[in-house]
């Protein structure tokens, strides 16, 4: 094991951190507009940290890069589609959780 | 430490001479302003129209181009295979494609601001990474902790940025920075749901709106335009 | 489905992948010597982009770019590329579909032009199945009624 | 084939398929069908069949569950069973 | 009703399972489907084809009748999708007043 | 480090299971929506984890970018039928 | 007994994902979700076909270090069967468009009986 290898390890324990705190929040938030919030911001942390960590283990190559762009896409498509269902929630009136 | 000084020396280059150039600008606007005002209004709309035609073309040529470079670029990055033959497909179906859309990746961006964008959004990314990361630890205390402090709340405001690739900006970097997740926008206002009180008065400074308007150079919106339209006339004039 | 919304966000999102799309199921067509892909994965990912412009734009515009009878010509124009191929392979005097005869006309060694050859079927496979995926959900999505053009106005309006 | 892998995607992809034929919403029966066309594509991949799960993958996240929907868009979406 | 299905679903499962009796292992090696035509692919697809992934060589090159057969049954799905619902402009009023498929 | 591996994609399993429960149970269609996006994620970074341990990541790279680029057609797609039906 | 359930048990999940989907198909009233049926099913016997094609130890079928030398001996042992492959590959673009026919069919029976359960549209027809 190289050091790159192991410099990988911590970027990928932290990104499998947010999914599993993604999921979490998944389950255990109140209504939809809630576990929106866990999904559509943890999700997109986990996949760049996920993906830095396995870009760093494969070292300097052309496939790094490729996963590294899989990462800007995922910026890109991951809160649009929070927001298009959001939207859509909103349009059909689902009325959001307020506390007691 | 020799580096962030020659760095500093360059900003503040700039700037000066990004100062001088906006006092030229509004000179040569007074000045046409006038110019035009002398002008009969048919005259210059039948002129307008030429030269919007005229103008139009070239927008094209250009955003052409520009999507097809972009596109080979990503082309080399995902074939990775640098021979003749390779690269002779990439090339042709860059030109199929650019024909096909080349209307689609640059439709209201301004070609010319494009290297500035860029050098303005990569100066800017850390704050927002940051950002991302403490969202992040602020979902995972509110998901993790037994008592669940989370009080949500629905807010609305007004944005004043302009063009559409800005309020995509907006509305993804609302979504992912802490708390708040856009969800709907009607005529301009931003529908915003907060999970937390306090995060909701996060948002009312105005500091996220204030960044992306400089990255995509909203501020210097009302000037360009108008610098655009004078020269042209100015021209004539001469 | 096909109806035009006031969905900013979702439609300049929608514009800036779709070159980025298309040109990634170009690139599927045209590696699939070297990597997993070809004419199947690379027809369908290109029909996946006209269908999402289709569904983020609206009936009238997607109509523009790709209309309902340029899928119909497209679909039948892969399928021609494909056998002109097996038949070119006929004329030069061996079997159809055998790409080892393409040799004598790109000037290349037998198992060069077989690879060749591979990549021009791949080519015509992907054309079919593009225009037919489009096909079928612009069939589908519309109920196969297409409205003329004033009407889609007042529907938008 | 990566033996530890494949019984818990079978098993997940089990669950999938009863709850895809089982649920009395038509819509909520297709977006579920889009889980079980996940579950597939790492199936094909664990196996070795990158090509098949290539397929798979952009059939199911580009066309299959867009003209499902665009046909319950067409029909009804409730079902009795 | 309902038992009759579930029984008719029951005993062909069960007539399945036990044909796998004679199924090979799963992933063995010397397997029947993997030792007769697809070694020779493997070996000849770099020399014949200068193709190094052996499913498009196979899928365009061997089997390229079999794909031109299957192209054309899409091609047929979709002139058949075109044929089922799609109505002509013209008689599109009268479509919509009378119920259009009586006809 | 194949071991490692492994364990990560066996607890990216658990996650998705996790995750159907919320797909399989959820009230309405709206949270059914989200999980099948959270497991979309999760099957992106599980499908590179399959490409190590085979060691040939190139290979699996292209068929994760197909899941990046496409998958939120699908939820654009409900949203847009949900949209226009205007019941949940 | 162990080696026996090792070596079969995939086997069995695929009979019983088949059978899911032959259920929904003879079971259910709705035509849509005969058609899931249908779909789970398709997916099932493709799955059964990729799997005769796993060779324990192998790797994907496509030839690693492909670029300059050719003359190398490629052992047909070490890498995966491609023949099933390759017509799962093609049917399950065949199974797409059967769908889009089969759904075309439904949308043309929903216009003209208004119901899409296979019940009522019997009663209708009489």
């Amino acid at each position: 094991m190289n050091i790159m290898q192991a410099l990988s390890i911590p970027f990928l324990l932290g990104g499998f951190f947010f999914f599993l705190a993604a999921t979490v929040g998944l389950l255990r938030f109140p209504d939809f507009y809630t576990r929106l919030h866990a999904t559509g911001k943890g999700d997109t942390l986990a996949v760049l940290l996920s993906l830095i960590g396995l870009s760093v283990y494969e070292g300097f190559s052309f496939t790094a890069v490729k996963i590294l762009f899989i990462a800007v896409f995922m910026f890109l498509a991951q809160p649009t589609s929070t927001h298009a269902i959001s939207r859509a929630a909103m349009r059909c009136g689902l009325k959001p959780w307020v506390k007691k | 430490m020799e580096v962030t000084v020659l760095i500093q020396t360059a900003d503040k280059a700039f700037e000066i001479l990004e100062k001088a150039r906006n006092e030229a600008r509004e000179l040569l606007y007074s000045s046409a302003k006038i110019a035009s005002e002398t002008k009969s209004l048919e005259a210059k709309r039948a002129e307008q129209a030429f030269l919007s035609g005229a103008q139009h073309t070239k927008l094209a040529i250009r955003n052409y181009t520009l999507t097809f470079f972009m596109l080979f670029a990503f082309w080399v990055l995902l074939s990775g295979r640098l021979d003749l033959f390779h690269l002779t497909l990439g090339v042709l179906s860059c030109l199929l494609i650019s024909y096909l859309s080349y209307d689609l990746l640059f439709a209201n961006v301004r070609i010319g601001d494009i290297r500035i964008m860029f050098k303005r959004f990569f100066a800017a990314a850390p704050w927002f990474l940051s950002q991302i990361f403490t969202a992040n630890l602020h979902v995972a205390y509110l998901a993790l902790s037994p008592k669940m402090p989370i009080d949500p709340s629905i807010l609305r405001f007004n944005t004043k940025l302009e063009s559409d690739i800005s309020w995509v900006a907006l509305a993804n970097s609302i979504t992912l920075t802490p708390g708040t997740i856009t969800i709907d926008i009607r005529d301009g206002e931003f529908f915003v749901h907060a999970i937390d009180k306090k995060v909701a008065s996060d948002l009312d400074t105005g500091e996220m709106e204030d960044k992306i308007a400089h990255v995509f150079m909203e501020a210097d919106h009302i000037y360009i335009q108008d610098i655009l339209d004078v020269s042209r006339i100015f021209g004539e004039l001469k | 489905m096909t109806r035009l919304t006031d969905d900013i966000i979702i439609r300049a999102v929608a514009r800036i992948m779709i070159p980025f799309i298309q040109i990634y199921a170009l690139y599927v067509i045209m590696h699939g010597h070297h990597s997993p892909g070809g004419g199947f994965q690379g027809g369908v990912i290109l029909g996946a982009s006209f269908i999402l412009y289709l569904i983020t734009h609206g009936l009238e515009e997607a109509r523009a770019r790709m209309s309902e009878l340029k899928a119909g010509i497209f679909s039948a124009s892969g399928l021609l590329i494909y056998s002109g191929i097996g038949l070119l392979c006929l004329i030069l005097g061996s079997n159809f579909l055998d790409y080892g005869r393409l040799s004598l006309i790109l000037k290349v060694i037998p198992a060069q032009a077989r690879s060749l050859g591979i990549l021009g079927v791949e080519i015509g496979v992907g054309i079919t199945v593009m225009a037919v995926m489009f096909s079928i959900f612009f069939d589908i999505s519309t109920g196969g009624i297409i409205p003329e053009d004033e009407e889609i106005k007042e529907e938008n309006g | 084939m990566i033996a530890p892998f494949d019984i818990v995607i079978l098993l997940l992809v089990l669950i999938c398929a009863i709850a895809a034929i089982s649920v009395k919403d038509l819509l909520s029966a297709v977006i579920i069908l889009g889980a079980y066309s996940f579950l597939m594509c790492l199936l094909w991949s664990e196996m070795g069949a990158v090509d098949v799960a290539f397929t798979e993958a952009s059939v199911s996240a580009g066309i299959g569950t867009v003209l499902l929907i665009a046909a319950v868009s067409k029909t009804k979406r409730r079902s009795k069973d | 009703m309902r038992v009759l299905l579930i029984l008719t679903v029951v005993v062909t499962g069960l007539i399945l399972i036990y044909g796998t009796q004679d199924m090979p292992d799963w992933g063995d090696p010397n397997s029947p489907p993997s030792t007769h035509v697809s070694p020779r692919y493997l070996e000849k697809t770099l020399a014949e084809t200068a193709t190094p992934n052996a499913v498009t060589s196979v899928l365009a090159d061997y089997r390229g009748y079999d794909t031109l057969g299957e192209t054309t049954v899409i091609f047929t799905a979709g002139v058949s999708c075109i044929l089922i619902l799609r109505t002509r402009k013209k008689q599109k009023k009268v479509d919509q007043n009378s119920n259009p498929d009586k006809t | 480090m194949d071991n490692f591996f492994l364990w990560l994609g066996m607890g990216l399993f658990f996650l998705v299971l996790l995750c159907l429960y919320r797909g399989v149970f959820g009230p309405g269609v709206l949270n059914r929506v989200a999980a099948i996006s959270a497991i979309g994620t999760k099957t992106l970074v599980i499908l590179l984890i399959m490409g190590y341990i085979y060691q040939r990541v190139d290979m699996f790279v292209d068929i994760s970018m197909v899941y990046a680029l496409l998958n939120f057609l699908g939820t654009i797609t409900v949203a847009k039928y949900l949209e226009m039906s205007g019941e949940i | 007994m162990f080696d026996f359930i090792v070596s079969k048990y995939n086997y069995w999940i695929y009979i019983t994902l088949m059978m899911i989907g032959f259920y929904a198909m003879i079971g259910k009233k709705n035509l849509v979700k005969k058609v899931i049926g249908m779909n789970i099913f398709q997916t099932a016997i493709i799955l059964f076909f990729i799997s005769t094609a796993s060779k324990r130890s192998a790797t994907l079928p496509i030839i690693e270090h492909s670029h300059g030398h050719e003359e190398h001996v490629i052992e047909a042992a070490s890498y995966l069967n491609p023949l099933p492959h390759v017509l799962m590959l093609t049917a399950i673009v065949v199974m797409v468009s059967t769908l889009g026919v089969a759904l075309a069919i439904l949308i043309k029976i929903y216009r003209r009986y208004n119901t899409l359960e296979e019940d009522e549209i019997l009663q209708l027809k009489k």
